[in-house]
């Protein structure tokens, strides 16, 4: 996908949760590369294991689940770190976090501790990782709130999270995030609990930042309108794996997988005049407990055949940097 | 418009809720959820209630049935009156009497949003969507149980689903569960209070086909209120647009989004992400967050964030208007601007 | 049953559920397993160690410790289910009524509730002591009078989120009237958490109960209390120190199996409290 | 926040108020004649009149309540049937006893809750959370007269390191407050850690782990400030507890505190001691109350700055 050299490679990637009900398989093979400064779609409905993926990646799988099995390899100048084998809570996992790669959160409600002001969370977000003084590390918060639209920096600086409305806290997030000049920022939903004119200033917000911190996205949404404004490349998720990736064009407008398909029809557009019928996906999303055979999408899929039961698809190019989990797309086996 | 064709007009509505403080719970503050609003539902269509967080949509939804009390207003029925005689005069919802009120809430259901609250646990599927009829005594158990399991069927449920418990669903069919409970009275008015908003995307698309079918083969009237403008574009006749506590705008739904008259739908449908990379729309970034209903700004309420506001909006509250071939909007500018709308192709 | 599949799962649940039942069932047939007599004096046997005779020893009236401990058993289950129910009995209509009513009366009886819940089961126990009289009735109506607020705080909160359910407002689109939401939807609501409270509440009223007696408000001699065995023992604690062994250990015994059970019957009924345990 | 502290002191007006209206209704609530009661079983019947007449038991009850009202008000709470001191004179020198015991009981139990209660959150799950939780549990289940028993036995008999009873040196603060204390130590180290645990849970935990940093600081600066916010109040609560079980710790080490003296009263049935503990007990919890209130708002920056 796109350069070279991937800033981050996910390979053959299993996180499962060990609970009284069962393993749940949430990810359960995932491969993807992020280059420097591209953007990265992930999208995929609820349990599909699109934020348990972001969460590996930065080192923040917690008990009862694990990573079983794969690696998260971070390409630095000189060396290749796998993430997945770090010790989740050792330094050097931590000198990652927030300094190379990092994240903003679904709920900007909750995501900031209600007890510290704004400016004292960012400005220990720099002094974790940046050998600066104190009152370099405020001046450098103040610019970032700045920096991300937030007016009256200074006064904002002392207050509180509750003080302020979703949209600025999620913009805060944001300063916090991009603190260090992270590589790779996560973003996992940041604009789902969002008013729609609230989330427009914070995807422009985040365009804007990319472009001027030329910082690499992984964004995650169920939102196939978000990702058609925010991503470069697109992966589809659905149980546990990526089931199609491509370049955004090339995704919206020659979608594979029927999965893939079946989400856009399902979605009614604003572009759209006819009054077609949505063409909604049959059935529910199986349990992540069930054990898996042949393909995890053929109990729901319009196109199901013989082999989609018994043998699982494996993801495969179907077009150059396109790739599907289907066996539609293939010569005859 | 004739006025033959309405089955409900909601004159200037009103609902405050008070803030209370202290031992004595005194009223310190009132919060206008709901702050004059006119509203026409006529017979078998779709009126789309569209709006973002707080703006009053759901209290409306939920006046209208009498669920919340009304501060003022006036909610016109046309159904049965009192002697439950399907008379043609219409009937005010908010002085009706208790004896009256029951039997108007045969005639107008809602459809919750949240799926997992909306259903008793305890109680089984069949339970559930038989109540109603048996809070109106109506039908002996073995036939109310009879048409509870017709329901499900039409609701694309199993016969075998009506002895389970909700817990036994997913989010998808217990708003199945919540659509059949609205439908057991047979009613003609459905209020669907954000009614895919808490589903997945592929879910979304079920419900949203059920419901059209349903209203065809039930001849039913929804008041559809959603905070999504692509859902409500594609399911409505015509849309009406809230913002703080007051309808900014209603249009039919082609006249809305091809020609908007009041700015804050500009904004609001050009902030809409849309799932295709090579749409373009000239995006119009609304500055600033929606101000506290307790205390609106003066004038018009959109006119702190508004791009084309001028000294009048400041000052005075626009008038609530006819502005076009049955196209309404509250703009001291609505006949001067050219906004920007979807072109229809 | 669900319930019973489900609590099964705990070992602790079974071992101390277990060790509980066994606690009822002695307390219910007390009178017909004490070894000796309990209230039996014995003046030329007075403060006689464990003996084969004697497995706890006797007292100062030469009375046989193992069976006092054995009667003081049902005393307190006696005593303690009574005071449980008290508590209930008033708490859990009080609190449906307020919640359901809500405005100024809700206001002011969750005021004074709360100036209630500041105060120590204990001290009220004790003030209501003062009036009820230091005897086994007045123990009852002190400690489900001093435990009644916590019981309405729940009462009110089960109605109050009650309230505010969807389906309750289904009912009312539907054309219910208050009487079908309370007994259809409320009331099947509150009977869980009421049990659970119930639970988690018994060792309150164990510990409580014993304490007053130990303090001489509560059961009075000669009726055999643990509490009250332990207030007589201190006096020859130098010379019997052997006679706070049986009335210790059984206290603790119950009340660690009563609190125990408590936790694992909330785990239970409700499940989500598991995974921050 | 001054408004705050204002509002809460007023409230301390009316909650008296119902305090006094309840010792009032004490003569009326016992059976027997009030004035009997509190001139004493053995009283000559001329005191008794006395009484009768100086609180108007004979008048109207509106105007009984108005007389006893006001005599409270002047800070007359009666005399004691037995020694036939002002109640005032002997309740206020065992309110500074019980204060000690109490205070003394709740600091230890605050730092040992404190110190269980995070490191078991920290070590969530763990063989060490399992062992603070039994200990705990048990710590629970041992009402204060039993660990109170077994203390004197082994530390006072058995050892005879330590004085049985009485207060006359700081010896003899060891093993009450330490029985006292250790009680409220286990209820609030259970109390402490779910709190913890829950405040663990929280998005924030993540954001800060998602920053870089360490657990240390995850646990107790994030976590712990946070928790703090229930904290403040469980300690507000175990504080009121540890007077309430002052009472049973002073009557097993014979501490003259106002517990005992209350005890003591009920069980002699000297009416006006009676009311004159009650009395202080009462406005010592609505004190501990309102300054909880206080902590917690200057605590909580969601109060504070409002």
């Amino acid at each position: 996908m796109g350069a070279a050299e991937p800033l981050i490679e996910v390979k053959d990637l299993k996180v499962h949760f060990h609970t009284e009900d069962g393993v749940a398989r949430a990810v359960d093979g995932v491969d993807f590369a992020i280059a420097p400064e591209r953007t990265l779609g992930v999208v995929g409905e609820s349990g599909c294991g699109k934020s348990v993926t972001a969460r590996a990646v930065m080192g923040l799988i917690d008990a009862p689940g694990r990573i079983v099995q794969g690696e998260i390899l971070l390409r630095r100048q000189s060396q290749v770190v796998d993430i997945s084998k770090l010790d989740p809570r050792g330094r050097e996992i931590r000198g990652i976090r927030g300094n190379e790669i990092a994240m903003i959160f679904q709920e900007p409600m909750t995501s900031l501790n209600p007890v510290f002001k704004i400016g004292d969370q960012i400005v220990e977000a720099i002094l974790l990782h940046d050998r600066i003084g104190r009152r370099e590390a405020r001046e450098r918060a103040v610019d970032l709130l700045a920096a991300v639209g937030i007016p009256l920096p200074r006064q904002r600086f002392e207050q509180f999270p509750h003080q302020l409305s979703g949209g600025m806290r999620q913009r805060a997030m944001i300063a916090m995030a991009m603190s260090c000049n992270p590589r790779l920022l996560i973003a996992d939903e940041p604009t789902t609990a969002l008013d729609v004119t609230i989330q427009a200033q914070v995807m422009d917000l985040m365009n804007a930042l990319r472009r001027d911190f030329n910082t690499a996205i992984m964004f995650i949404t169920h939102d196939l309108g978000v990702i058609a404004g925010m991503a470069d490349d697109v992966v589809v998720m659905y149980l546990g794996r990526i089931v199609e990736s491509a370049p955004v064009r090339e995704i919206f407008h020659h979608p594979k997988h029927p999965y893939t398909r079946g989400l856009m029809g399902s979605i009614p557009s604003l572009a759209d005049w006819g009054a077609r019928r949505l063409t909604a996906i049959e059935g529910v999303v199986p349990s992540p407990f069930a054990e898996r055979q042949g393909c995890g999408f053929a109990p729901r899929c319009p196109h199901a055949m013989e082999i989609c039961r018994t043998r699982d698809p494996g993801l495969e190019d179907v077009a150059p940097g396109h790739a599907a989990a289907c066996f539609l797309h293939r010569a005859a086996p | 418009m004739s006025t033959e064709e309405l089955l409900l007009d909601v004159r200037a509505l009103r609902k405050y809720f008070p803030v209370r403080k202290g031992l004595l719970q005194r009223t310190v503050a009132q919060v206008k959820a709901v702050d004059g609003v006119d509203l026409a539902v006529r017979t078998g269509e779709t009126l789309g209630l569209v709006g973002e967080s707080g703006c009053g949509k759901t209290t409306t939804g939920r006046a209208i049935l009498r669920l919340t009390e009304p501060t003022s207003g006036e909610i016109l029925y046309r159904g049965r009156d009192s002697t439950g005689d399907p008379d043609q005069a219409m009937t005010d919802v908010v002085t009706a009497t208790p004896e009256q009120m029951k039997l108007l809430r045969r005639d107008m259901q809602i459809i919750f949003q949240d799926p997992y609250s909306s259903l008793n646990p305890r109680m089984t599927v069949a339970e559930i969507v038989a109540e109603p009829l048996q809070i109106q005594g109506l039908m002996t158990r073995s036939e109310r149980e009879a048409r509870a399991v017709e329901l499900l069927g039409a609701v694309g449920l199993s016969p075998d689903h009506a002895r389970r418990y909700p817990h036994e669903f997913s989010g998808g069919q217990r708003q199945r569960i919540g659509i059949a409970r609205a439908l057991a009275l047979r009613p003609k008015l459905v209020v669907a209070d954000e009614p895919v908003s808490a589903l997945d995307v592929s879910i979304q698309a079920q419900v949203i086909n059920l419901l059209q079918d349903l209203q065809e083969q039930f001849g039913l009237t929804y008041l559809f209120i959603a905070h999504d403008l692509s859902v409500v574009k594609h399911i409505s006749n015509r849309v009406a647009v809230m913002y703080l506590g007051k309808i900014v705008e209603l249009a039919g739904t082609r006249e809305l989004f091809g020609n908007p008259k009041h700015p804050y739908t500009e904004a609001l449908m050009s902030a809409v992400p849309v799932a295709d990379p090579d749409f373009k729309v000239e995006r119009i970034l609304l500055e600033g967050d929606v101000p506290s209903p307790v205390n609106p700004p003066s004038g018009c309420h959109f006119h702190p964030r508004c791009r084309y506001a001028k000294d009048i909006c400041k000052v005075e509250v626009p008038a609530y208007r006819a502005v076009g071939q049955d196209h309404f909007a509250s703009c001291h500018r609505a006949d001067e601007l050219s906004l920007y709308g979807l072109k229809s192709s | 049953m669900d319930f019973f599949r489900r609590y099964k799962r705990d070992k602790v649940g079974i071992v101390f559920g277990a060790l509980l039942v066994l606690l009822y069932a002695v307390a219910l047939t007390a009178h017909w397993i004490t070894p000796a007599d309990p209230m039996a004096v014995n003046l030329r046997e007075v403060f006689s160690p464990p003996s084969s005779a004697h497995w706890l020893g006797t007292d100062q009236f030469g009375r046989d410790v193992l069976s006092r401990v054995i009667l003081a058993t049902q005393v307190t289950v006696r005593v303690t289910s009574a005071a449980c129910l008290f508590a209930v009995l008033t708490g859990v209509p009080i609190g449906m009524f307020v919640g359901y009513r809500g405005g100024w009366v809700e206001a002011i009886a969750m005021r004074l509730t709360d100036m209630l819940l500041i105060f120590p089961i204990i001290m009220l126990a004790i003030v209501i002591v003062v009036v009820a009289g230091p005897t086994e009735t007045g123990v009852v109506v002190a400690l489900g009078l001093a435990q009644a607020p916590t019981f309405i705080r729940i009462a009110r909160g089960v109605t109050l989120a009650a309230k505010e359910e969807l389906y309750v407002e289904a009912a009312i689109a539907a054309g219910s009237g208050w009487p079908h939401i309370l007994v259809r939807h409320i009331w099947p609501n509150i009977s869980t958490p009421i049990i659970v409270q119930a639970t988690l509440t018994l060792p309150v009223f164990v510990l409580n109960a014993s304490a007053l007696s130990y303090l001489g408000l509560g059961v009075q001699p000669p009726t055999p209390e643990w509490g009250q065995m332990l207030n007589e023992a201190k006096d020859h604690l130098i010379t019997s120190p052997y006679l706070i062994v049986g009335p210790a250990a059984a206290l603790v015994v119950f009340v660690l199996s009563a609190n125990l059970v408590g936790d694992v019957v909330q785990e239970t009924l409700n499940p989500k409290l598991k995974k921050r345990k | 926040m001054i408004r705050l502290i204002v509002g809460r002191l007023l409230f301390m007006v009316p909650a008296a108020l119902l305090i006094i209206t309840f010792l009032f209704a004490l003569f009326h609530l016992i059976p027997g004649d009030p004035a009997v009661m509190l001139a004493g079983d053995n009283a000559p019947r001329s005191v008794v009149d006395g009484i009768r007449e100086a609180y108007g038991f004979d008048q109207p009850l509106h105007i009984q309540y108005g007389r006893y009202m006001a005599k409270v008000l002047q800070g007359d709470l009666g005399i004691s049937n037995y020694t036939r001191d002002p109640v005032v004179n002997s309740v206020i020198p065992r309110i500074i006893n019980t204060a000690q015991l109490a205070f003394l009981s709740m600091l230890f139990a605050m730092v040992v809750s404190l110190l269980l209660g995070c490191v078991s959150a920290m070590y969530w799950n763990r063989p060490l959370d399992k062992i603070v939780t039994i200990v705990s549990l048990l710590g629970i289940c041992t009402p204060v007269f039993v660990t109170g028993l077994l203390a004197i036995y082994f530390f006072s008999i058995y050892l005879d390191w330590l004085p049985i009873s009485g207060m006359s040196s700081w010896r003899h603060f060891i093993l009450p407050v330490i029985t006292l204390g250790a009680f409220q130590a286990a209820v609030l180290t259970r109390m402490v850690r779910s709190c913890m645990v829950d405040a663990l849970g929280k998005d924030y935990i993540t954001t800060a782990r998602a920053k870089g940093a360490p657990e240390l600081l995850v646990v107790f600066k994030h976590a712990l400030r946070n928790a703090l916010l229930p904290i403040v109040t469980l300690f507000g609560l175990g504080l009121g507890h540890t007077l309430g079980g002052s009472v049973v710790t002073e009557t097993i080490f014979n501490w003259p505190g106002l517990g005992r003296l209350m005890v003591n009263s009920i069980l002699t049935r000297d009416l006006p001691i009676t009311q004159g503990s009650i009395f202080f007990f009462a406005m010592i919890f609505i004190l501990v109350n309102l300054i909880v209130d206080l902590v917690y708002a200057w605590v909580d920056p969601r109060i504070r700055y409002d």
